[in-house]
């Protein structure tokens, strides 16, 4: 029963990381970039949820909507103010500004909201399950977790495969000057793009903090790396991949902590994607990049 | 091409460097602190100066230190000074990092620091103190635990050190007979825990306990502990010791609680803060015991008088046990100075030569503990207190 | 013997038989010309030849020696030197430099003797220098040896695609479309420059062109292909008039 | 030949350039440091200022150079900071010699890292871009978090190592841990000071200087530039990205030593993923591949939060904006086009020619 237990929590992290994942892979595959500013907007989500829920006395709900719509305008103006005029740039000096960006964040919430680390109310409200003789206890953060993912995830197939705005991201990822050739407004595309990956950095604030209810201005730093380690390893640019990526990253972490050695769990993990990458060097699903001579 | 871009762009960036050293002059020539309140002339006060993390990972701890001690400087000063003169006090930010905590340090230097409440870690404090040891600038640290710390003989501290708590930990888990069963959840990148972690570990040997589970996690991987808890319901111990901070403990407790793991739990005093987390849910720690030299319910007069006073000038957030051994620090100085005679006009380092010895002489009551005295190798000597958590408030085991 | 000589050469990517069942035989000092219609596998030729792909099946003799299997630098080192068909320069490097990375190989010291300014360094650089400025010179592009790659025009950099690879002393050069984006008049200078390059460095010239003024005025022998098959092989002259050749590459 | 000599002359000329500014600064400094008693924030920067230029440029040459884009070089000067401070302590008692004790440490430390950087580079070379950086920063963390547990000490029966805690160590009575798991090593001798960092980072310049204009700099640039293209004209990328992956690793490694003995209180902390971005921030200001640019920008960037101290609460909020801005300024094509215009090397350069126009 250990290994199922160590198995569903290593999911349910894994899904939070697979969130987090899917919005650093959408701007990556989108605008070539790191937004390594990304594990802050989950912060900033998880600060606005509290305020508006915790210290406003809202429900739930109208604190998840309105961190979502917070997070939403807060990454369209990041990427307004701080990437745009660096779109011709190398991805260097746009992944240096995106540091920057993090910091400021970080650094800003810690003014606003001092050091101190908050305990967040769960926005979940379901109640969890227990199996086997409750044997294994499945926490209804985790059940919640685990499908607003997989919704997500398919959503965001759907959205991207069947709907014309996500059609022309594909069309941008794939050739930027050639989308605007085709009449496909590339500016208005990357923003949304950022618009819908921090709604979703909103969400997984949202779980993250649910599941886990410490509240810091430096919460999102490394989950925030954990997931780009996510992204890259299912082969960043691939939204499959990011969420398979995430899962097993968070299932590999736990199955380590529970078998091997909780001291050495930053290592092996990291062995692990080390290896993993050097068999499939573009990361699980990436694309194998041919160059063509 | 490239070349004349870069020249140009750093003869820019010259031009801005200049601009902040002229800032820099000015607030030097200026009294140099923004934050004290009493800015009279460097000749006529005794200047404190300390540092911490003021801003990323322990920002908690470090604005714990520089509000208490903050809050003392201003009630003594309100009382007339040391000896009659005014103190000052500057605290420098150093993000808990060695090589910051130097830098502070020689910025504190610069604005003619007579003293210093060293740094708020451990490795900062030793790289801090390593420096102050050079100069023979006198160090009381508040909360900084590692024995190297004070190594030198300028240097004491508040608080307990890492080995006390770890041995002081199983032996009153053995004494009290509250459990033979250990498991223990440490973090194994941080000097303090995993510190009294080593040492409890070996005290709970000689004093028959057995460690059944011995789990860890680093800063990196704090937040999902489900690994570690569910491998210490395996282990069937009874107890679970919690040499850590309050921020993990809490996300522990909360985790534990989820998996169903019942089990005493037993804490230091980096748990201590945890009741005053915003939007805590205090019942996740009924029961929790730890050894802590304050408690911020404690009904004692000194306690009371500081928490009432740190509440309406700070809040909430950051009182806890650091701001606590910060205020105390401060009114250790003050015994000692006055023990001592200390006056503005003395040299920094005649300062320490006084206070090394008077400081041996002091009993000094505060809110960290009564009848604190030191002995010379700079460690206090005072009851630690066992608390445990009842309906959300310490009572006294 | 041929300079080179492959033999029932083919490559196979999944299904496809990009290459299938090439002959090829290259005497020392000829003017080859390898020309197809798009797709038909001239370039996979060149790689195969180069070690880029490794082939499925078939030998590839330089000189006698198989170089099947050997890496791209073995078969550089062993004579064989090319240029892309899209450019590829050191964009960021000048001129001058493009063509001592040529050199790469050809004048050596040590990373050691680079690093602490030992006297062979000064010596070997002094014959880089030399020796570069002179290829330059035989494309024209003396007067830009300091300039960045990428700032050439166009004809520029394909003249120093063709330098960088003289610089590693090929027995056979590779030419992956030279006249590509030139105007008549550019490509006129081009063939003078080819016949004299051979003339000059004694160098076998094997070139992929669909310009058929260039291909008809400087190459001896072609090989046609199609569909990754040889359609025809031989005279210059010859093989321009077979009618199937006319048919299927010229369209009429 | 004319146009040759003036290229050789325009990287020799850059150079020059380079080693003046670095002579100037130490001749500025050391008169300041002399001529001052107080200053000792100035003072006490000296070093980490010679520390983090050193590792700019030695990083530069792995994403400048050879294009790759790194994020774990800490780990090696973690490396190189563990071994050069276990080696001094160790033996603090039985060299009498300061000096020769810290290059044994120094070239003790270098080489280890230089070895990693060897090891950590075979496997890398199959990986290119974010996946490579992924795999240099997962080796940075690999590396600290191991250092973390890593307990060693001494006694008359030689060194004990473990991974889990002093006690099992089993020292003999007069045993010492030199190297304390998460605590570190502490006590180790200070021997850095601002002459010992200053040649150093000279002896790194010299190095990368070289490297880069040498026949080995250029194999290594046109690998950056076209893989494709260098593989075909003769030139082995394995060889050469080992070459620099070590070179690199070698003078963080130094770098490292250079901490460790600068500060009394030597832990991983420092060593994680932020201070890799941190000297990957100095490389991209700096002008990515410009040795000069990566010093300048080390200094000035490193200088920055320490000179904000008065702003207080807001320094690294401002911090993070000049960050930001800098960048986005320096992006912009009409300011470049202003600072062209405004260049020294131009100014100078347009009165020569238009003194040789008078000339003629």
């Amino acid at each position: 029963m250990s290994f199922l237990s160590y198995l569903v929590s290593g999911i349910s992290l894994g899904s939070i990381y697979a969130l987090i994942a899917l919005g650093y892979t959408m701007v990556y595959g989108i605008a070539k970039m790191l937004n390594f500013a990304h594990g802050d907007v989950i912060m900033v989500g998880a600060y606005a949820i509290y305020t508006i829920c915790i210290t406003w006395g809202l429900p739930p709900l109208v604190g998840v909507l309105g961190s979502i719509v917070i997070c939403a305008v807060l990454g369209v103006v990041i990427e307004k103010v701080a990437y745009k005029p660096l779109r011709k740039a190398s991805s260097l000096a746009v992944l240096i500004t995106a540091i920057g960006v993090s910091y400021l964040l970080q650094n800003a919430a810690l003014l606003i909201f001092k050091s101190d680390t908050k305990s967040f109310t769960s926005v979940v409200n379901i109640p969890s399950l227990d199996l086997f003789d409750n044997q294994l206890h499945i926490q209804g953060e985790t059940i919640a977790t685990i499908v607003v993912s997989v919704i997500i995830m398919i959503a965001l197939n759907l959205f991207i495969n069947k709907t014309k705005p996500g059609r022309a991201m594909l069309a941008v990822s794939e050739d930027k000057g050639a989308a605007q050739l085709m009449g496909i407004n590339v500016n208005s595309t990357i923003s949304l793009t950022f618009l819908i990956g921090s709604a979703l950095a909103a969400v997984a604030g949202a779980l993250l903090c649910s599941s886990y209810p410490a509240l810091s201005p430096t919460t999102g730093a490394m989950p925030g790396i954990k997931a780009f380690t996510a992204a890259v390893f299912g082969g960043i640019g691939s939204i499959p991949g990011a969420m398979i990526g995430g899962v097993l990253l968070g299932v590999i972490e736990n199955l380590s902590k529970g078998y091997i050695s909780t001291q050495f769990s930053d290592a092996i993990v990291f062995g692990v994607l080390i290896i993993i990458l050097l068999f499939k060097p573009t990361g699980l699903l990436g694309k194998k990049i041919n160059e063509k001579v | 091409m490239k070349l004349k871009k870069i020249m140009a762009s750093f003869l820019a960036a010259a031009a801005a460097i200049t601009c902040l050293t002229a800032c820099k002059t000015d607030g030097d020539s200026g009294s140099g602190d923004n934050s004290g309140d009493n800015s009279t002339t460097s000749g006529a006060t005794l200047r404190i100066g300390g540092s911490g993390p003021l801003t990323g990972d322990y920002a908690l701890y470090g604005n714990g230190v520089k509000n208490g001690a903050q809050l003392a400087v201003d009630e003594i000063n309100a009382a007339g000074g040391i000896n009659g003169v005014t103190i000052e006090f500057r605290m420098e930010d150093d993000e808990a990092a060695e090589e910051k905590a130097v830098n502070a340090y020689n910025v504190l230097k610069d604005w003619d620091m007579d003293l210093s409440i060293g740094t708020v870690t451990s490795g900062a404090c030793i790289a801090f103190g390593a420096e102050a040891a050079k100069d023979n600038m006198f160090l009381l640290t508040p909360s900084s635990t590692a024995v190297e710390c004070i190594a030198a003989d300028n240097a004491f501290r508040v608080c307990f050190s890492d080995p006390n708590q770890g041995v002081a930990s199983a032996d009153y888990i053995a004494d009290q007979s509250l459990a033979t069963k250990i498991a223990a959840i440490y973090q194994s990148d941080n000097a303090y825990s995993a510190g009294i972690f080593d040492k409890f570990k070996s005290e709970a040997g000689n004093k028959g306990l057995e460690i059944v589970s011995e789990q860890s996690f680093t800063s990196d991987n704090a937040t999902d502990f489900s690994a570690q808890i569910q491998s210490i319901k395996d282990s069937g111990a009874e107890l679970l010791f919690l040499p850590i901070y309050y921020s993990e403990a809490s996300l522990i407790l909360q985790q534990a609680k989820n998996a169903g793991l019942d089990v005493k739990v037993f804490g230091c005093d980096g748990l201590d803060g945890i009741l005053n987390m915003k939007n805590f849910d205090v019942s996740l720690a009924e029961g929790v015991m730890l050894l802590t030299p304050f408690a911020a319910d404690a009904t004692d007069e000194a306690t009371v008088h500081f928490v009432t006073e740190y509440r309406a000038k700070y809040g909430d957030e950051t009182m806890n046990q650091f701001a606590a051994d910060a205020y105390d620090a401060i009114y250790i100085i003050k015994a000692a100075a006055e023990k001592a005679g200390i006056n503005a006009d003395m040299s920094a380092s005649d300062i320490c030569n006084a206070l090394k010895t008077a400081m041996t002489e002091i009993t000094v009551d505060g809110v960290t503990g009564t009848s604190i005295t030191w002995a010379a190798d700079g460690e206090p000597s005072k009851e630690p207190k066992a608390v445990v958590i009842n309906d959300g408030s310490y009572k006294a085991m | 013997m041929a300079l080179l000589e492959t033999t029932n050469l083919g490559i196979q990517f999944g299904g496809l038989r990009a290459v299938d069942g090439l002959d090829l035989k290259i005497e020392k000092g000829q003017l080859y010309g390898l020309i197809g219609p798009n797709g038909a596998g001239k370039t996979t030729v060149f790689n195969m030849l180069t070690g880029v792909y490794k082939p499925t099946f078939g030998n590839i003799l330089l000189d006698g020696h198989s170089i099947v299997g050997k890496s791209q630098i073995d078969i550089n080192k062993s004579g064989i030197a090319r240029t892309f068909q899209n450019i590829r320069l050191f964009s960021q490097m000048s001129v001058l430099d493009n063509v001592k990375v040529g050199l790469h190989n050809i004048i050596t010291y040590s990373t050691f003797e680079g690093i602490f300014r030992l006297p062979s360094y000064f010596k070997k650089e002094k014959q880089m220098d030399e020796k570069a400025m002179a290829l330059l010179k035989v494309f024209d592009l003396q007067d830009e040896a300091d300039f960045l790659a990428s700032n050439l025009p166009y004809g520029k950099q394909r003249k120093l695609e063709i330098a960088r690879a003289l610089a590693t002393n090929p027995k056979l050069l590779l030419l992956d479309e030279p006249a590509a984006g030139m105007n008549p008049n550019e490509t006129a200078e081009l063939m003078e420059t080819i016949r004299f390059i051979r003339e000059e460095f004694s160098v076998t010239i094997l070139l992929i062109e669909h310009d058929m003024k260039l291909v008809s005025g400087i190459c001896e022998q072609l090989t046609v292909l199609n569909f990754g098959k040889v359609l025809a092989q031989g005279n210059t002259s010859e093989v321009l008039s077979n009618s199937e050749v006319i048919t299927a590459y010229l369209g009429e | 030949m004319q146009k040759e000599k003036r290229q050789l002359k325009a990287a020799t000329k850059s150079n020059i350039i380079t080693y003046a500014m670095l002579i100037a600064a130490f001749i500025i400094v050391s008169i300041i440091c002399a001529t001052n008693d107080k200053m000792y924030q100035f003072k006490g920067m000296l070093v980490p200022l010679c520390i983090y230029s050193i590792m700019a440029v030695s990083l530069n040459l792995v994403v400048g150079i050879l294009g790759d884009l790194s994020l774990g070089h800490a780990g090696f000067m973690c490396i190189g900071a563990y071994v050069g401070a276990f080696f001094s302590v160790l033996l603090k008692d039985n060299i009498p010699l300061d000096w020769l004790r810290f290059v044994i440490s120094l070239v003790l430390g270098g080489v280890t890292a230089g070895i990693f950087g060897f090891l950590i580079g075979i496997p890398v070379l199959r990986l290119r871009g974010d996946y490579l950086a992924i795999v240099t920063l997962a080796f940075g963390e690999i590396i600290k978090n191991i250092v973390n547990l890593l307990y060693v000490g001494v006694d008359g029966s030689g060194l004990h190592v473990s991974i889990k805690s002093a006690s099992d160590l089993n020292l003999a009575e007069d045993g010492t841990v030199i190297v304390k798991g998460a605590l570190g090593i502490t006590g180790t001798p200070n021997d850095s000071n601002f002459t010992v960092g200053f040649v150093l980072l000279l002896i790194t310049v010299f190095v990368s200087l070289n490297l880069i204009n040498s026949r080995t700099g250029r194999a290594v640039k046109s690998i950056r530039d076209n893989r494709i293209a260098a593989e075909t004209v003769g030139i082995s990328v394995t060889r050469y990205k080992l070459i620099v992956f070590m070179i690199s690793a070698f003078f963080a490694g130094i770098a490292g030593v250079l901490y460790s003995h600068n500060i009394s209180s030597l832990n991983t902390s420092i060593f994680g993923y932020n201070t890799s971005i941190l000297v990957l921030v100095y490389v991209v200001l700096g002008g990515i591949g410009s040795t000069r640019g990566s010093i300048i920008a080390a200094v000035i960037l490193y200088a920055l939060p320490e000179m904000l101290r008065d702003l207080r609460d807001y320094r690294m909020l401002i911090y993070a904006v000049v960050l930001i801005l800098l960048m986005i300024v320096n992006n912009n094509e009409k300011f470049n086009l202003f600072k062209e215009k405004i260049s020294i090397t131009r100014f100078i350069q347009n009165r020569r020619n238009g003194m040789k126009g008078a000339k003629s």
